[in-house]
Order: C-alpha cells, then structure tokens, then sequence
C-alpha cells in the first residue's frame, strides 16, 4: 500500500481533536464524555498500528491490543461509576458533582 | 591550634543543655532563673576563655590560617556537609559579646511573669544558635543556624509580645525567611559549582573561596545573600519588619533582636559573603553606599517623628547599622575594622537603651513620650544612666560610639568620599532626636504624678556593668581592636 | 619629665572631682563637694601656673595611646606652646574664679552636685580641648564643652524654655561640628596623620584649593562653637543658665573655642588667602551684627550675650587678618572683662529678685557700689576707653586689619571701626540705665560680699591687662615677645606714629560712643523710661530680635524638618513601603483565592485546564520547530 | 487500489465520528461510531494488522459500544431531556482548542515525517504473538490483572445496597 505514514497521522490527528471537542463540548454529558475518550484512544491507537506497519515492528500494534484491555477495563468501571452516581443523584450531569470544590 | 577541651563545642552546647535544664525546672521560677544565669555566666567564662591562650599559633595541617581554635567532625559526608567550627579574633569578639548581652537579658527578664521557665529556656536557645552561626565554617551550618535562630526569636515575640505580636511576628518571619531561602539557593548553587570544579563536593568556606565564579553568576548569587543579610540587618527599603518587632517583642526579646541578631547579618557579610564573590561585591558597592548613606540619614529623620520611645529607638538603632554597612561597603582594613567595632558598640549602647526603655515602662506603664518629662528629678540615677547611654548613641567622644564611627568615617573617606559627606549629615539628624528624647523624657515639667521607683539593686547592677563597658570602650577600646586586626588582615588580602 | 607631669595633673584634677561629683556627689556633704570643685580647679591653676613657669619651648608630651586601628592610630597626645599655655594659665584662673563665685550664687540651690560636676567636666573638656595635639583629642574636648554646656544651659531643666535652649545650643554647634569632623577624615586622608603639629608641618605639601576648602571647614566648625554668623543664634538663648556658666562658659572659655582652633591650624590655614579673607568677614559681619543687637536688647545678659558675639566677631577677624597674636590678646582680655561683667551682672541679678530687665533697674551706683565700679571697669574695657585692657587689643586688631591693606581690609577696617563706636555706645547705655537714675532697692543675700569680692581681681586684670602686649611705641609686648616664635605670631611691623596715629582715632571713636550713651541715657534717661513703656519701633525690634534669624531658621529649616519627619513617617515608611509591602501580601492572598475558585470541583472545568495545558504543551512544541 | 480504499475509509471514518460527536442524542452518536469503528477497523487491516482489526470490531464495536448502549438503556437516559446537551456558547473553546491542537500536530508531522518514504509491510500474525508473549509477557500478565481489578471494581460499584 502506498499511503505514506504522515497522511494516516493527519487522520488520526483529526480524529484525536474530535474526540477532544467532545469531552469538552458535552461537558455536562458522561455518557458522552466517555464516548470522547473512546474516539481518543482510536485515535491513538490509528497512530500505533500505522507506526508498527511502517517500521514493520510488531510493537505498535501490540500496544493496541493492550489498549484496548485497557479501555475495556475503563469503560467497564466507569459505566459502573455512572450506575452508581445516578443511584445516588438521580443524574449523570457532571456539573452537580462538585463535591471536590476547593 | 586545636585544644583538649572542645571549646567551640561547648559554647554551641552549653546554652543548649542550659536550655533543657531550664525547661525541665519551669515549674519553679527562682530555680529557672538562677539556672539560667548560672549558665549565662558559664557561657561569659568559657567565652572569655580563649583569650588566655595563644593566639598566634604556628599554622597546622588542615587549618585554615587565622584560626587559632578549630573543630572538624564529619556529620553528613554523602553530601559533604561537615560540622566544622574555628575562632579567630572576629568570632571570638562576637561570641563574648553574645554572651554578655545574653546576661543581660537574662538579669532584665528576672520580672517576667508568665511562664518564665519557657521565656528563659528560649532565650538560652537563642544564645547557642547565635554561637554557633559566629562559630560555624561550613556554610550549611551556618544556615542551619541562621534559621535556627528564627525559632526561639518568634516564639519570644509571638507570646510574650505586646501590641500585635503576631501580625509582627508573621511579618518577621516573612521577610527574614524570603531571605534566607534566597540564601539557601545560592549557597547550593555555589556548592553544585564548586564541585563540579573540582570534583569534590563541600560546603567548607575555605574550600568554598577557591570557586571561580562567572561574572554575571556572581552578581546573582551576591545579590541573595545581600538581600538575606539586608532584610537581617536591616538596609533601607527592607526594614518595615523591623519597628513592629522591635515595639512588640518583650524587653529581652528586643535586646536580642537588635544587638545579637542584626550583628548576624553583618558578620555574614563580612564573613561569607564579600570574601566569596570580590568581584560581585566590589560591582554593587556602590549599592550598598547608597543604601546605607540614605539608610543613615533617612531612619535618623524618621526616629524624631516618633511618639513610642520603643519605635524611636528601633529608628535609631537601625540609623546606626547604617554605619555598619558603610564600613563593610568601603572594604578597607581600618573601616571594616570600624565597622566591626561598631557592631560591638551598637549591640551595648542600643541594647542599653532597650533595656532603660523597658524599665521605664515597667514604672510607668507606657511608652509615650507625653506621658514622661522630669524624670531627672524623680529618679536621678535612672536619668543618669539614660543620658549616658543616649549620648553614646549620639556619638559624644569619650564614649563608645564615637571611635567606631570615627574609625568607619575615616576609613570610607578614604574609599568614598561622597558617602562620608552623607553619613557625616546623618550624625546631625542623630542628635537632633537624641536630645529630643532625653529632653523630653528627663527634662520639663513632670507630666504625670506618678511616684518613678529608683533604680533596684538588680538594675543597677545591670546598668553599671553597661555603663562601664560603654566608657571602657570610649577611651581605651585598643585591647578589641587589635584582636580584628590578624584576621582583617587575611580577610582582606584574598 | 616636668611637663608631662604637670599637664597630666592639670587634666586630672577637674576630671577626678567631676567624676566624684557626679558618682558620689549627691551622698556627700555640701560643703565637701564645693571645696572639691573649687579645690579641683584650682589645682589645676596651680599645675598651669607651674608649668609656666617651667616653660623653655613647644613640647609634644604623649600619655598613652586612645586607640589604633591600622594606619589611623590616635594617641592621646597633648602639645605646650605659648597659644595653649596662655590660654590653659587663663582658663585655670577665671574658673577657679567662677567656682569660686558659684559656690555663693548657686547657695540655694538643692541640684549642687549635678552643678560642680558638669562645672569640673566642664573645665577638664576645655583644657583638653586646648592642650590637644591630635585632632580627634582636640574634637573630644570640644564635644566634651558642647556636652557641658548643654546640660548646664537646661540647669533648671524644669523650665521647658532652658532645656530647649540647651537643645538648640548643642544641635546648632553640632553643626559646626559635623564640619569639623569632615576636615578631621579628609585631613587623614590626605596627610595619614591627625597629629596638629605634623598637619600644619605639611600643610605647604597641599594646593591652596584644598587649602581653602579645609580652612572654611574649620571655618564652620569655628562658626557653631563661637556662634558667629550664621549659627549665632544659641548664644544669646543659651543665657538661659545660671549666670556663673554664662560667664564662663558662654563668654570667656568656650565660645572662644573656634577662634582658638583657627588659631591652631593657622599655619596649615594661613596658606589660602581666600580661607583667611573668608574667617576676616565672617568675623566683621558678626561684629556689627552683635554690636547692633546689643543695642535694642532690654535683659541684662542677652546685651551681654550679643556683645560677646561681637567680640569673637574681632577675634576672628584678628585671625582672618593674619595677627594671631592680636586676636589671642584679644580672647585673653575678653576673658577677663567678659567674665567680670557677667558676674556683675550676676551681683545685680542675684540682688535684684532675679530681674534681668535693664529698664525695670537703676540707681544701683549707690547700694552696690563696689558691683559698680568693677562693672564701670568692664564696660570700659568692652567699649575700649583709651588705656584699659580692651583699648590695645581690639587697636592691635584693627591695626593687624588695616596694615593688611586692600580694598576688602581696608573696608572690613571701617566696618570695625564702626562697630567700635556702636559697642561704647551700647555699653555705657547699659551703665547709665542699670547704675544711674534714683535709689534703688536691693535685696541683700547671703554671699554677695564674697561674690563681689570676686570681681576685683578680674576688674584689676581687665583694665590693665593692656601690659600684656602694650603697642610697640610703650615697648615691646609680653605676648609678641612670647609668639614669636609661632607662624603669624610675629608683630605688625607698623611705625609708631601710624600705631599713635590709629590708637588716637580708636580713642576718640570710643569717648564719642560714651557720650552719645550719656547723651542720651544719662541726661535723657527718665525720657528713655517712659519710652520703654510703649511699643518699640519696627528697626528696634528688628535689631531686639537678632534681625529676625531665628524667625528665618524657623520657617526654612526647623519647621519643614519637623513637618517631612511626620510626612517620612507616615507617608513614606508606612505608606509607601510598609503598604506596598501588606498589598504585595494581600495580592499575593487574592490571587490565591481567584485561583481556589478555578477548582470548582466540576468536572468540565478540569478537563478544560487538563487540555488547554495539553495544547500549549504541544504549541510550545510546535513552536520549539518553527 | 489500497490506497484509493484507504482515502475513502479515512473519509467515511471522520465523517461518522463527526456525527457522533454532534449527534443530538446517545444512541445516535453509539451508532454512529460503531460504523466508523468498522471503517477503523478495515484500515486497520490495510495496515496489516488483521489480528487488531478483529479485535477492534469485536471488542469496541462489539463489546464496548453495546455496554454504553447497555447502560443508557437501564438507565432510560434515552430521552434527550435526561442527559444536557451542549450550548452554543460550549462549543467555542472545544472549537478553540481543536483548532489549537489540530494546527500544532500539523506543524509538527510537517515538519517530522516529510523525509520518510511512503511504504508499509506486512507483519505476520506468529511475529506478533512471538512479540506478545516473549518480550512483553509481563506486560500481558499486568493488563489481566488489571482486567480482573476493574472487575472487582465495577461489581462493588454495582452492587446494590
């Protein structure tokens, strides 16, 4: 294939600022603030797996693979985390937790 | 020359364990005070003691010349941090004069009422730091010191102060600590220097002198421990600390403050910090004079604004550290010379005056000028004394005062001529308050009925032993000058 | 070996009995404490006395060492020559005198050790000040007078006005002082040594700028200790002590400190034609000064007071006019007449109720008549009548004046002249107004007898202490004879028919002055009485005022002192400095809390801060390849 | 041929998370990026990852996407009244640092990658697991411990009181 590298970092550039916009837009949404962070971590895990092709090492797409047990792990404990929040606040808007105001 | 007994040692430790031994007897005040005085004058004796050995020694391996009494121990040597002690003329003058001003303030905290064991203790702490910091040879012991002092001194205000003690307190403690941080990093910088020249790593001063430091380096690293001793001194813009602590502290409190801990400042100076960086100081003398001429004459106008006598004399006392730095700034054998004279006479006359201020207080009740006026006729003795102290103050020969600032105006005269000519007009602006406050404390009609105690048994003792140190050293003040002389000499040749 | 004995006891006597005065005084009985004062100085009379006698030559004798730091090595060192020998033979006797005196005239005073004592000090100050031969000694003893007069001038410190008096005394000598200790460093720095003999020894080694600047240096210093103009203005406030130190202190022995120290360095001084013109007209401006104010002033001892001022005024015009000897015979004689008149004046205060008005007084050539024949014999003296004392030796300064020729002399020679006329004039009209007129009633105290008793000698000394240095047409002057040897000790080499010449003119002012005082006081007395009820005109309170310096010193310096030390304080001190500071302390404490309100606790906002850091990381970057 | 594929996949890639991120509601947004997780994973195949791309379609379109459809549903957060949504005003600073971080990562790729040739080779599914477990065993061993603590750790949050 001959796309060269710097064509699939500007993809997964854009893709990593969109998913920031979305953490920081929906700033009250967890919901949604998660599914930013998931478009992050694609983001970076674009990058890895075109490094690993590129220099033909098998690292960078290693490193997915544990990302996503990573993420995995992350979104498990915290959709957990939102279950229980809204248990006990009947909400998931993020502005009414701020307990930790200094 | 190195003796059996650890001489350096002792003096550091004696008031230290003088200070346990006091704290553990608080529950009984005439015990604690008897204690007290008894290792005040334990220190006095041991302090005096070097001056029966010889003191021109031959020079022995490892000694730094000039030290004729020198401790090295090993104490933290991952970092080279070693506890490394020497006297030489400078030091041991320091040390016997800390240690008489410390009696002093132990015979005129006899009346304190509340916890006196605790105010006693701490002022026998007070005594070692301020020991050892003219002791130390090891630049982080000489921090440690210089911090160490700090602790006992805030505890002294903040709770037996008076007034605001602890708005005085945080603010004395601001000041002098932004200080010493500054100073702190600059002797890491030095140390990180220093071994990287030579590839070991000390904190010894003599070692430290040998650094080649890099012009523009220099003025930095100068320029904090200028501002740290300055804020101690204290120097012109950095003073504000000064007359608050000094009205708020308790009469010891104040003594200590302004005859031991200001002297601190100066022997930093004289000792650590121009020998380290000539070139740096030698660039901002010009600095120094300026801030010390203007210092001079600028507290000298402020003192006579006063209404507090306290204040005043906080004004006054730091118009007269002016002359201190001037000589230090002229870097000449026979000003530093004065200079270091100088802080000897300071520390007797001004503390004199603090220690009469408190005991007109403690009859009167007050402070306030207005509320004095015909003491002479009431208590000659107390106006006899008062008068004597303030005319040495205000520089009348035959007194102390008068030879040092001689000796530091000749001296700069010689160096600056134009920043004589200004401390020459700040001994005009010195009497002019001088005579305002004997003559409205001793003279005029007596403003209040009030029946003044004369002076006890006890106070007098104190007074006379001050006012025969304050004549001595007027008219026969050779036997002190002469010991700065040998270690001026190596100070200044480097 | 002699020599040095005799000084050294000289010295100790008034300082040992002033010391036991002011220790042990107040626990000693009277009469002890009085007979040591008096004894002290009369020792130390007695110790001048011999040492004249033994006198060969100029001796430099050093005690001991003050102190020595380096090359600044101070010995306490003092220095006989016939400048400090006359002068210590007539400090010890006029004192003695003094004391003598004192002992009557302070009798009901209760504070008589603090008195002796300050008395003794005085004297031992004084005496040091003269014998000195190294200028720091030479600047402990002119504080030491300073210190001395101070405290005595505020004697009755209860008084506020005495103790501000001697406030206003030491801060304007100060002054001078400061002047004083400016030449004392620049003189080491430019010699290496403070010793007077070596300094005046090399003196010819400096350029006359130089020369000059440190000739008007002491110059000021002479102007606060001898109160010439400008910083005349305490003298006649410093009346405000007990008469016996205003004779002493404040007429014969201190305030002719600065003509002495001129006296001292003249052959250093003497180099610079502009430091001594400057030393000639300060010395005529302030004689006519004090002579014009002498004559509108009502209190007995502020006439005194200005009248000294003058007379210092011709002493050091005598010096500016290169006739050392003349102007010491002048101080010498004044000595004499000055203190007999003050302890005249003191006969009359002292029997008066203590009333110093000189209007309020009269008819006292009857009921205290030996008071008035000695003060006939001061006056005469004070206003130069041919043939007394005060008649040679303000001639030989005006001759000294006139012989030096050029046009700024030769008017500085008038304006002595004139100012010759104006003193026999004021002091005749202070004879005629105290002594003449009907009977008046006095008050008889214990004492008087002695204390008049006291005057004779002096008066004996003032009329005919012209033997001392008679012209050179009457023969050769005891002092000329004496100086000789000293640079500008010599004599005016003038003919003696300009000398007769002069001395007639001299003469004939001084009668004139006397009958224009009896002209109008003596004749027109109950006239001038009457007069002194009303308002006085605006030049007599003008001239009453001391033309109003102390009015002017007030607005230009004394006030705005005061008022920028208030304003330093309060404004500078604390509100510049000290308030920057707190607001420094309070920002800080602020922008602690804007910065504790950035944690909201909310989640948005940290993630917002998390990301922004995250994108200036990745400009700076950015920017480290740009 | 590849690369004209991959151009498109790019394109269908960022449009669909586009539309995540501004889709009005949850569910939506879900949907939408499982579709451009499938994208994902085909380049991911281009790139010569096959094994990644299974495991992209497997675990995060299949696993991870349905647990946040899971919760949104047990929770009913399906209506767009229960989760708030942006403002206008919101998007602004999101825009601003977008625009920030997006112009940084250009300057910086400009200027990094530009000497790099274009090319890629295969890597083989034995060389990966090869990698895996021989040099990064440790590795392997840490994520399922990890894996089992958010376990633990989601089933206390769970747990009902």
């Amino acid at each position: 294939m001959s796309v060269p590298l710097s064509h699939i970092l500007i993809v997964a550039s854009l893709m990593f600022a969109m998913g920031l916009g979305c953490v920081i837009a929906w700033r009250a949404n967890v919901i949604m603030m998660l599914i930013g962070i998931e478009i992050m971590l694609n983001a970076v895990m674009l990058t890895f797996v075109g490094g690993s092709a590129h220099w033909g090492i098998a690292d960078g797409q290693l490193f997915s693979l544990m990302l996503m047990a990573l993420t995995s792990a992350e979104v498990s404990l915290a959709l957990a985390m939102v279950v229980y929040l809204h248990r006990r606040k009947q909400t998931v808007n993020t502005d009414r937790f701020d307990s930790m105001k200094g | 020359m190195t003796s059996l007994i650890p001489i350096l040692s002792l003096l550091i430790f004696l008031p230290l364990v003088g200070a346990l031994l006091v704290f553990a007897l608080r529950q009984s005040a005439s015990a604690a005070r008897w204690l007290a005085l008894a290792f005040g004058a334990a220190e006095f004796v041991l302090a005096c003691a070097p001056l029966a050995i010889d003191r021109q020694g031959t020079a022995q391996v490892g000694v730094p010349t000039g030290f004729f009494l020198y401790q090295d121990h090993g104490w933290i040597d991952r970092f080279g941090i070693r506890f490394t002690l020497g006297m030489d003329g400078i030091s041991l003058v320091m040390v016997i004069l800390t240690a008489f001003i410390t009696i002093v303030a132990i015979i005129a905290s006899w009346k304190v009422k509340e916890r006196q064991g605790l105010y006693l203790s701490l002022l026998l702490a007070l005594q070692g730091a301020v020991q050892g910091l003219f002791l130390s040879l090891d630049l982080f012991l000489f921090y440690l010191f210089w911090e160490a002092m700090l602790i006992p001194m805030l505890f002294l205000i903040g709770v037996w102060g008076t007034g605001r003690p602890v708005y005085s307190t945080i603010k004395f403690f601001l000041y002098t600590f932004v200080g010493s941080l500054l100073m702190l990093l600059a002797i890491i910088a030095l140390y990180l220097m220093h071994g990287a020249q030579t590839g070991s790593y000390t904190f010894a001063l003599p070692a430290l002198m040998h650094t080649t430091v890099p012009y523009q380096l220099g003025l930095w690293l100068f320029g904090a421990f200028l501002l740290s001793f300055a804020i101690k001194f204290p120097l012109f813009p950095l003073h504000t600390w000064q007359p608050d602590a000094y009205c708020d502290a308790p009469v010891a409190g104040t003594l200590m403050l302004a005859s031991l801990l200001s002297k601190t400042a100066a022997y930093g100076l004289i000792r650590i910090a121009y020998p380290l960086f000539p070139e740096a100081s030698r660039a901002l003398t010009p600095l120094v004079y300026v801030v010390a001429v203007l210092g001079i004459c600028y507290f000298a106008w402020v003192a006579f604004a006063q209404r507090d006598m306290k204040r005043m004399l906080a004004y006054s006392s730091v118009s007269h550290m002016g002359f201190v730095a001037l000589g230090i700034a002229a870097w000449s054998p026979v000003a530093v010379s004065g200079a270091l004279m100088q802080m000897v006479n300071h520390a007797i006359t001004t503390g004199a005056l603090f220690v009469m201020v408190g005991m007109l207080d403690e009859r009167a009740e007050s402070r306030d000028l207005s509320d004095f006026g015909g003491v002479w006729g009431k208590v000659p003795v107390l106006a006899f004394f008062f008068l004597i102290f303030n005319m040495a103050s205000a520089g009348v020969p035959g007194l102390n005062n008068f030879v040092s600032e001689l000796i530091v105006l000749v001296g700069v005269f010689k160096v600056a001529p134009a920043a004589a000519l200004g401390a020459f007009l700040g001994s005009v602006l010195t009497l002019i308050y001088t005579v305002r406050l004997v003559q409205e404390v001793l003279f005029g009609k007596e403003s209040k009925p009030t029946v003044l105690a004369e002076v006890s048994l006890r106070e007098g003792s104190v007074l006379v032993l001050l006012a025969v140190v304050v004549v001595y050293l007027g008219v026969h003040p050779g036997p002190v000058l002469d010991l700065f002389k040998a270690p001026l000499e190596l100070l200044l040749n480097k | 070996m002699m020599p040095a004995t005799y000084l050294t006891l000289m010295l100790l006597f008034p300082l040992l009995g002033g010391l036991t005065c002011a220790i042990a005084g107040r626990k000693l009985p009277r009469v002890l404490v009085e007979s040591l004062a008096c004894g002290a100085v009369f020792g130390s009379f007695v110790c001048a006395l011999l040492t004249a006698l033994s006198y060969t030559a100029p001796t430099v004798v050093t005690l001991a060492e003050w102190f020595a730091s380096f090359d600044l090595v101070i010995p306490i060192s003092l220095y006989l020559d016939p400048l400090s020998l006359s002068l210590s033979v007539m400090i010890g006797f006029v004192c003695g005198l003094i004391h003598l005196y004192s002992v009557f005239y302070m009798r009901e005073d209760e504070d008589y050790a603090r008195y002796f004592a300050l008395l003794n000090i005085f004297v031992f100050a004084m005496l040091t000040l003269v014998l000195a031969e190294s200028l720091p000694l030479l600047y402990l003893g002119w504080e030491g007078v300073g210190f001395c007069s101070y405290l005595l001038i505020g004697f009755w410190y209860r008084d506020t006005n005495n103790a501000d008096a001697g406030r206003k005394a030491f801060i304007t000598t100060r002054i001078g002082d400061t002047a004083f200790m400016i030449a004392l460093a620049w003189l080491f720095q430019l010699f290496g040594t403070l010793s007077v003999t070596k300094l005046n020894g090399m003196g010819f080694l400096m350029p006359v700028s130089v020369l000059t600047a440190l000739g008007i240096l002491f110059l000021i210093a002479a102007m606060g200790k001898s109160a010439q103009v400008p910083l005349m203005v305490w003298l006649p406030d410093a009346m405000a002590g007990p008469t016996p130190v205003s004779a002493m202190i404040h007429a014969a022995t201190m305030v002719t400190a600065g003509v002495y120290l001129l006296a001292r360095m003249y052959p250093m001084i003497s180099a610079s034609q502009t430091a001594l013109a400057a030393i000639a007209v300060t010395g005529a401006v302030t004689a006519f000064y004090g002579a014009t104010c002498a004559l509108a002033q009502r209190d007995l001892k502020r006439v005194l007071a200005y009248s000294t001022i003058s007379q210092i005024g011709y002493m050091m015009l005598g010096v500016g006019a290169e006739a050392v000897t003349a102007a010491t015979f002048h101080l010498l004689v004044h000595a004499f007449f000055k203190a007999l008149l003050f302890l005249g004046a003191g006969c009359i205060i002292a029997a008066m109720h203590h009333e110093q008005d000189i209007f309020k007084m009269g008819g006292l050539r009857r009921t205290l008549p030996l008071t008035f024949w000695s003060f006939l014999a001061g006056a005469a003296c004070l206003a130069g009548l041919p043939f007394t004392g005060g008649f040679f030796s303000k001639d030989s300064i005006l001759m000294a004046v006139w012989h030096k020729g050029g046009a700024l002399y030769q008017s500085l020679y008038l304006l002595g002249l004139l100012t010759a006329l104006i003193t026999a004039f004021y002091s005749f009209r202070l004879v005629f107004l105290v002594f003449g007129g009907g009977n008046g009633h006095v008050h008889r105290t214990t004492g008087l007898g002695v204390m008049q008793a006291v005057l004779i000698p002096l008066a004996i000394l003032g009329l005919f202490g012209g033997v001392l240095n008679l012209p050179g047409y009457m023969g050769e002057g005891l002092l000329t004879r004496l100086f000789v040897a000293i640079p500008g000790g010599g004599a005016v080499e003038a003919t003696h028919e300009q000398e007769i010449v002069m001395q007639a003119v001299a003469g004939a002012l001084a009668l004139a002055g006397l009958a224009a005082a009896w002209l109008r006081y003596g004749k027109g007395r109950a006239h001038r009485m009457q007069e002194a009820q009303s308002p006085p005109s605006p030049l007599i309170s003008f001239l009453a005022n001391g033309w109003y310096f102390d009015a002017l010193y007030n607005v230009l310096f004394i006030r705005p002192y005061r008022a920028l030390a208030g304003i330093l304080w309060e404004r500078m001190d604390k509100g510049v400095i000290d308030d920057s500071l707190d607001g420094l302390g309070k920002g800080i404490g602020s922008v602690g809390q804007r910065l504790g309100r950035w944690s909201t606790g909310r989640v948005a906002v940290y993630l917002i801060s998390f990301a922004a850091g995250g994108a200036l990381i990745l400009c700076y970057l950015a920017w480290l390849v740009l | 041929m590849e690369a004209t594929v991959f151009y498109i996949l790019a394109a269908i890639l960022l449009i669909g998370t586009l539309c995540a991120i501004t889709a009005r509601q949850a569910v939506r947004a879900i949907v939408y990026l499982v579709v451009s997780f499938f994208a994902l994973a085909l380049m991911f195949y281009l790139l010569g990852a096959p094994l990644i791309a299974a495991f992209e379609v497997i675990i995060y379109a299949g696993a991870i996407m349905v647990l946040f459809l899971f919760v949104i549903m047990m929770l009913e957060l399906e209506s767009p009244e229960k989760l708030p949504k942006p403002r206008f005003s919101d998007w602004w600073p999101a825009l601003a640092l977008v625009v920030v971080v997006v112009g940084a990562l250009a300057v910086l790729l400009l200027s990094h990658v530009r000497a790099v040739p274009p090319g890629f080779t295969d890597i083989p599914v034995r060389q990966f697991a090869y990698t895996l477990f021989k040099q990064y065993g440790v590795a392997v061993e840490i994520v399922s411990m990890q894996l089992l603590f958010a376990l633990v750790g989601a089933l206390y949050l769970g747990r009902r009181k």
